[in-house]
């Protein structure tokens, strides 16, 4: 039989996964390998990704690649894999450790926070001082990918994070809140509103996903105070990328599953024939595929594309 | 034919003193109420009344904690835009749970709704109306598969809702691939679908259309449950459905429409929806169920149907949203708003226990 | 007898899983008349008239109204036909008052555009009804036609139980062990409300396990043992030694009342 | 005292004739059973009967389609592993549905016991037996009050769970602080918390200890069920409960030790969660309230109570556990998987009340 | 009466939400007496029974067994005390088989360490007892003691609770209304069940409608008004048509009767 590999993602429901696994399966077919996919039934459904790490085992397959859920949680069953002769790598999200994994494809979400974080910053200029910023988050649960993209927003603004692994133990005055949206539209509204209604004045708006952030437009705009609002988010899905072009989202920290995807399979693949493994990027301890600033008002410091070159590489 | 009898004969003589018996019966009001009895005797014979009153009541504590941030004319109509699509799928979850039954599937139908009615209008470039019609043509059409699997296959509610809910679900993201409409693309060719996100300002009141809808779908929904005969029958199917099928009423029938009215509903709620987050997610409404059942169990109904009032699931809604803002403005931690909103569930049904068992 | 009966079955046969209810069971009831079922418990008897009533279908058997075959596939068929059921539970719905479940299935509208077009209750109307019909029939100890039935006793929810097939029953009315936990007073003013309806040209089909109740106002015994119709006697030829007997299998029932 | 009466009285004179009256009940057993019948009678009198043939005709469907990678003893027992959890949770909420209840918070009692092990082992060094202990005193804890506020303020089950669900996950998120603790960090310090993912090999067979665990579970409460006095009036309280207090079971006390039992049953639950995924995670088993509810309901227990039996439960979390790998080692779409499910538990409670319907 | 009571009450009092069921009853049942209770709908005789064997807790009043003061919390109490009641309803438990009925709440458990630590019950033991009393009582027809409860029929089941209360009681056996739904078949059975009963010395309160039967089998008659006892009599000194009279309010109680 051929070499046949496996994309676990978090869940099966987000464009951004969806079109990583697009990716992998293009790849695949280029590649003749036989590829199945599994997903959690929610972001943060970590034993539905172990049933499908004990299924690929169970299934026979060279390589599996993986967006965890909980990637501490994850290790034991990414251990067993790699116990059992399987190359792991994990995409998009690392492992904690991150060497849990024989390799990682990954967007540097901490960097994807940064630079919105500086873009926005720069944006304001001197207004950055007393900037009344808020907060849309993921889940009450505060996965990595959004602590991450939270934490990395408020280094970029210049915001004392505290404890980068924990939001919400901020005291800067200028955080109007915290408020999670569950990563989509509706819960972008709400969370919009409820700060809005704390501090009307709020002019920066961190968004953890497009969804989240079309949401909050959709908010901003009932009170007519879309103008004066910079909204920024991190994904570059499509939609997303169009919403920068229409001025709904100021910036978009764009990441490129397909690539990753794309990359992984061919890591499989290779590993397979050669049982070479894939190496980290030059002074990181992943393979970092990527993230760029997508914007049409470039700020100064900040490296951006454009929304041209943006819509090019978008993905779902 | 024989003549009708004598009344009395040997066997029953012990019966002919009958006719100078006292007519009285055997009830004995307590004459001596306390003041505190009276108010429970309200409570219990108006069901809506208790979430009324917890209701002002937790305005009243926001309000003097928060001022007039929270007191006003646009938070208060702001509460009400946030609770709309809780509302409209609380009536839906209203009239299934009057027939003693609950429903799963109404966050599911509810999305695959307002995603069939983006598709229709923006991929296949059909007319905004009728995709709208679309959208509510599968509405019924899940609602009334849970109906006939109820009425007719006789299978429990919990059970076809449970299964519809992950089939529905699994048909939404299927279907749309997991593809987002933008509020743009939206309207630019149906405009109509994003109608409930327009609004009235009165002053600093804001009342979307959506908002407005929920008010006159509780109100026209109030006005049948309370002056129809289909009303009174839903009630009695919720209440023993054998003893309301023997006494002339067709309780598959009821079944069926109830089910399938909750779709419609459920459809509406999808486009409600479209209107409040401008776009199209197949994503959205993933809490619609528990939010529903939420408030309409605030709201004092009972799980075992045929008691309680639709006013009171929207006063329960409004308490929950109320809730939310005011402990988001006081800047509550989200899992501390949680934790209270599930403190608040048992409690809203702890007092309603507590009145039906002084009240009796 | 020289009527035709107004109501017949022939060969009924119910089964519930692996019990036989009805076992070619046959019935008969003419114009006019009382008739009384009577049998042992678990013999048929409510299985045989929820058959007639529309309550559950039987699997085989033939029933007639005024001589043409029905099928009806529910109470509301059979209500619809002229035939008022008073069943053994009652089957009042608690919550709702006394006047809603008078005309459940049945309710007025108000007249004009209010009722045709917005279906809108004629509560008034109703519940004038239903309290004229309360007073006709001796219940004016209930207070308030509004009541849910729920708060009334077991003696009261009889009567409106009563009250209500007798006010609408239009061919027959039947009534299964309507005094079965009634009090003597209460069970008197059933027996009372029977003979009432009766008199005027309603046939009755009453079934009771009371047998100086069933020989004081019933026309002809309907004996019912082991799913079928063991026989019909006169209450004026036979005692109810005879009657008892021939219920619980003591005493072969003669070979013209097996005829009957 | 007066001395006992003739039994006969001229009132009665007409029961005389009973001396002479038939010994014969009316009770007709047909004769004439065809296969089919006898085979549903069999089927009726045997409740777990039904899902133990779904889940040996789906595991030869699987067999005959996938072949030896489906149909070996690695794969087999990996399903085995795959469902331990689920196995276990449904063992209580087994019980709390045979009481005519329904626990919606198990998988959050789950959780937070797994966490307050793995906190209270790694975090306040206390040596890891005491933290077992302490997870399972948190889980009885979370029973109790479930249990406390069924049965003593009498609310019904559905919304104090549901609240429970939402105050326990919450709890749950703010103690833990959101923190998994790593597998390393528990293998250093209290490696007693992983002990149920170790494994017994068996040839290709690979029984981890969680799975031995699920297996003396339902033993155990297979026994208890069956042949204890406990058993009998659990029974008895979800048959009718009104019946059971009035002929000598203390119901209140009854639903207070299931529910408490339940919550020990979730502890242990988390227990085996750690050892499966080697961490603890706060975030874990969001889905174990649906999917034991799902194992019970396909495995034939009826959410009326008082009917069905633990193996079923069993046998139903291994008919779900099957067409999920079976399903994924065919290369099914997720959202394939769901919808079958879906399909799947509507279709076994037809076909259990087909069985009902026709066996009486 | 010579003896001292063996169960009484005093001043009873019970109210739901606005309706008071018990108001100030008082209640004396003597030794190996059949004590008859008897009483309009809703007159408080269930109530009063459900208050002296622990259902419901009365609001006030003083319950005392043989001289002492009881105060039950729950029906356990009661049985544990020697009272055994056959409620109105039943209170059988249907998917449970008869032996289980039999012993709810009192099961035998195996002996040695099966029954001690691993509390196993002996079913054998259990089946055997139940079905030794059911033949005892004449209640033959029940072919297998393992059947459920709800494959039986009316008559059966209630044969079973009275088999349950009479096999069990030790002190007092409390019949509520046993012959309500039954056939004259099955009511015969249970009156002879509870003569029966009676012969074994024990005392027994039977509430009944059914005035022939009272008046057969009791000794002394507690008649319920409103509430209250309005007064005790004696049925050799009274004729039906004065109970019946007295129950119903038309006629005053003799002022020695209220006292009794
Ligand atoms: N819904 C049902 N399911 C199963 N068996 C039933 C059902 N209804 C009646 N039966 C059975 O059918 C037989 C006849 O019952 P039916 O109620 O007609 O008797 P009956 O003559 O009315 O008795 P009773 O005098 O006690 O009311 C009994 O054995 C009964 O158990
Ligand atoms: N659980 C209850 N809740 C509310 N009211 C009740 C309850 N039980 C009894 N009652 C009321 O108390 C009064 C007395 O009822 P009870 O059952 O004691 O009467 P009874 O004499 O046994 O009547 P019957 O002869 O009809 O059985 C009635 O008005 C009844 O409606
Ligand atoms: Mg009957
Ligand atoms: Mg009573």
């Amino acid at each position: 039989a051929g070499v046949s590999a496996c994309l676990i993602t978090k869940t099966d429901t987000n464009p951004f996964f969806v079109k990583m696994k697009e990716g992998a399966e293009a790849k695949a077919k280029e590649l003749g390998v036989t590829l199945k996919s599994y997903a959690g039934k929610i972001d943060g459904d970590s034993e539905s990704q172990v049933a499908a790490i004990e299924t690929c085992i169970a299934d026979g397959a060279k390589g599996i690649l993986i967006t965890a859920s909980d990637t501490k949680g994850i290790v034991p069953a990414v251990k067993e894999a790699r116990d059992a002769g399987l190359l792991v790598i994990a995409l998009d999200t690392p492992l904690d450790p991150i060497d849990a994994a024989d390799a990682t494809f990954a967007t540097d979400n901490l960097l994807a926070g940064k630079l919105i974080g500086q873009w926005a910053a720069a944006t304001l200029g001197d207004k950055a001082k007393d900037a009344k910023v808020a907060f849309l988050d993921l889940t009450p649960a505060q996965p990595s990918v959004d602590v991450m993209r939270d934490q990395g927003f408020m280094m970029g603004f210049g915001i004392d994070p505290k404890d980068p692994t924990k939001i919400g133990d901020e005291t800067d005055p200028r955080i109007v809140g915290h408020d999670i949206t569950n990563g989509n539209e509706e819960g972008g509204r709400t969370a919009m509103e409820n700060l809005l209604q704390k501090n009307p004045n709020i002019n920066v708006v961190h968004t953890i996903n497009e969804p989240a952030a079309a949401g909050a437009y959709e908010a901003l705009k009932s009170v007519g105070k879309e103008k004066g609002v910079l909204i920024v988010s991190v994904d570059g899905g499509c939609p997303g990328v169009k919403n920068v072009q229409e001025g709904v989202i100021g910036a978009t920290s764009q990441q490129y599953p397909l690539m990753m995807a794309a990359l992984g399979i061919e890591a499989i693949k290779k590993f397979a024939d050669t049982g070479e493994k894939p190496k980290p990027t030059e002074g990181k301890n992943f393979f970092d595929t990527g993230v760029s600033l997508v914007t049409d008002k470039p700020a100064k410091g900040v490296p951006s594309i454009s929304v041209a070159d943006g819509l090019k590489k978008c993905w779902g | 034919m024989s003549e009708p009898k004598a009344a009395t004969k040997p066997h029953l003589e012990y019966e002919n003193v009958l006719s100078g018996s006292s007519k009285q019966v055997a009830q004995f009001d307590s004459d001596k109420k306390t003041p505190v009895q009276k108010f429970q005797y309200f409570l219990h014979s108006s069901p809506a009344a208790v979430p009324l009153i917890v209701l002002i009541l937790s305005l009243a504590v926001f309000a003097s904690i928060l001022g007039s941030k929270f007191f006003s004319p646009f938070a208060l109509t702001l509460i009400l835009q946030q609770v709309a699509i809780t509302g409209v799928i609380g009536a839906a979850q209203t009239l299934v749970i009057l027939t003693a039954g609950i429903d799963l599937s109404v966050g599911a139908i509810m999305v695959l709704s307002s995603v069939v009615m983006g598709q229709v209008a923006v991929h296949y470039g059909v007319p905004a109306p009728l995709a709208v019609l679309c959208g509510f043509v599968v509405g019924a059409v899940c609602g009334f598969i849970n109906g006939f699997l109820i009425a007719r296959v006789k299978l429990p509610p919990f059970i076809v809702t449970l299964g519809m809910w992950q089939i529905v679900l699994a048909t939404n993201f299927l279907y749309s691939a997991n593809e987002t409409i933008r509020s743009q693309d939206l309207g630019d060719s149906a405009a109509l679908l994003q109608i409930f996100g327009q609004s009235v300002k009165l002053g600093g009141a804001v009342f979307t259309y959506g908002v407005i809808a929920l008010a006159v779908l509780v109100a026209v929904l109030w006005y049948v449950l309370n002056n129809t005969a289909w009303g009174r029958h839903l009630y009695a199917v919720g209440d023993d459905p054998d003893a309301a099928e023997l006494s002339g009423v067709n309780v598959k029938r009821m079944l069926i429409s109830v089910y399938t009215l909750a779709g419609l509903i459920c459809a509406l709620g999808g486009w409600v929806m479209i209107g409040r987050i401008g776009s199209v997610s197949p994503t959205a409404g993933q809490f619609a169920n528990i939010e529903s059942i939420t408030a309409v169990v605030i709201g004092g109904m009972s799980l075992f149907g045929g008691r309680g009032s639709i006013l009171g699931m929207l006063f329960g809604a409004l308490i929950v949203g109320v809730f939310q803002l005011g402990l988001r403005m006081a800047g509550t931690d989200p899992q501390w708003t949680y934790m209270l909103i599930g403190v608040l569930i048992i409690a809203a049904v702890a007092i309603d226990q507590w009145i039906r068992k002084v009240a009796g | 007898m020289a009527q035709e009966p107004i109501l017949t079955a022939r060969g009924l046969i119910k089964r519930y899983g692996r019990v036989t209810a009805l076992d070619k069971a046959d019935f008969d009831l003419y114009p006019g008349e009382i008739l009384a079922v009577i049998g042992d418990n678990g013999a048929g008897k409510s299985s045989l008239i929820k058959a007639i009533s529309g309550a559950v279908t039987p699997d085989e058997g033939e029933i007639k109204l005024e001589g043409q075959t029905i099928h009806f596939r529910s109470p509301i068929d059979a209500r619809k036909a002229g035939i008022e059921t008073v069943y053994q539970n009652l089957a009042l719905s608690p919550a709702l008052s006394i006047s809603d479940n008078m005309f459940l299935g049945r309710e007025l509208r108000k007249p004009g555009i209010m009722g045709s077009l917005f279906r809108s209750l004629d509560k008034a109307a109703m519940d004038k009804f239903s309290r004229d019909k309360l007073s006709e029939l001796g219940l004016m100890t209930i207070q308030n036609i509004n009541q849910a039935v729920e708060t009334l006793s077991g003696g009261q929810r009889q009567g409106v139980a009563v009250a209500r097939a007798a006010a609408f029953g239009s061919k027959v009315v039947i009534l299964d062990e309507p005094t079965a936990a009634l009090g003597v007073k209460e069970s008197r003013r059933v027996l009372e409300l029977i003979q009432d309806v009766r008199s005027r040209g309603m046939p009755i089909v009453l079934i009771s396990h009371n047998m100086p109740h069933v020989f004081e106002v019933a026309d002809r015994i309907h004996i019912h043992r082991l799913g079928k119709r063991l026989c019909v006697i006169n209450p004026k030829d036979y005692t109810m030694s005879d009657a008892v007997a021939f219920m619980t299998g003591a005493k072969e029932p003669p070979v013209e009342a097996i005829a009957a």
